[in-house]
């Protein structure tokens, strides 16, 4: 199984964080991102996510490597949901595991963020009121 | 020239399908881009990136004949 | 209960995971340190931890305060082992909620780094060959 | 005056025990550190910090009747 994965099933961290295991790392560092119930001051009540998938495996798959191969972690690991979420859910998953605690806080970070950067995900907010409304579409937000 | 188009999330919504198969005269991906914002109401290309087959391309590739090709908005995952 | 904890008892990271959920916050970062089967080079069979408790509870409230105060972090918590461990047991364990990420990472490391530092807790290897050792010990690498 | 003093990990190692209670003329942690490292072969303090019941105290605080004292070397957790 890929190190980097799309779920529309609950992602499970116990699970994930097993997949890790390993005597010579002494450090595991993960993140986890949930459904939020507010998002710049605006309650929120759900959220869908979707995905281009082919594109976002290999991508993602990039990222770990390179996450791996930047800050000399031993394991990286990264699960991204789709579909619908509810508040509190689990949206992504990422874990390193290294020798020493820098180079996995290091790798799990840059996967978070690169995963957010570049990986073809999209997400809209569902809000109590009003159409709900894709994340950063936006053209003044456009990169 | 036949190709695919793939539409996601903002693009999907706007123009009104997922996908679509169309004989076009546009050589690049922005010339293909140009000629759908016209007939599906697409928003400025701005900001957008592109996929031929998968892979991240420019908008100079030259696109082929059966290419599968996708418009990328801003990406928001986490 | 504190949320900076001493244990005789092995370390449960999907029970301390659960006593951080709270609904705004949309970024979970945890950190396990784990017995490693070598350390500088030399293969380490197990680890023995002794702690000074009365202090060691002060002071590691100390920290989580400081880094949810920081950090901005909505939920800190730290627990430490004591006793015997075998490769690959947790040592320590660290998690931070926040609304953000950049928060959740920053106080999680703040809490381990700070922890390493100044909670009175000491490790002791020992080896396949050769008597254990107390580890940070010798006169030279005294702070 | 009378204190008490706990010795944890390589201290406790080399004093060959875990606390003693004394009767010392010393006032302050570093008068007691230098009177106890001569009967107990304990290291240098370099590098020691003190703790006056259960607060990291300067090694020139004041000692009071039983006082407990621990002599706390380099820390190793996590």
């Amino acid at each position: 199984m890929s190190d980097f994965r799309i779920s529309r099933r609950a992602i499970d961290p116990a699970a994930e964080l097993g997949a890790l295991e390993d005597a010579g790392s002494g450090a595991v560092v993960s993140f986890c991102g949930r459904v939020r119930n507010h998002n710049e001051g605006r309650a929120v009540t759900r959220l869908e996510y979707e995905c281009y998938e082919a594109l976002a495996v290999t991508e993602g798959a990039r990222v770990i490597a390179e996450a791996r191969e930047s800050f000399g972690a031993s394991r990286v690991r990264c699960v991204h949901r789709t579909g619908d979420l509810a508040i509190g859910e689990a949206a992504v998953w990422v874990g390193a595991a290294a020798a020493h605690r820098s180079a996995a806080f290091e790798a799990a970070r840059y996967v978070i963020d690169q995963v957010k950067k570049r990986v073809p995900i999209w997400k809209r907010e569902h809000y109590p009121e009003g159409p709900a409304e894709w994340i950063n579409a936006a053209p003044s937000e456009a990169s | 020239m036949r190709v695919r188009v793939d539409y996601f999330a903002v693009l999907r919504e706007r123009a009104g399908r997922a996908h679509e198969t169309l004989d076009t005269s546009a050589s690049t991906p922005r010339e293909l881009y140009r000629e759908l914002s016209a007939r599906r109401q697409l928003p400025p290309g701005k900001g957008l990136k592109v996929a031929v087959n998968d892979e991240f391309r420019n908008w100079d590739w030259a696109l082929a004949e059966g290419d599968r090709v996708v418009f990328i908005p801003p990406v928001a995952g986490g």
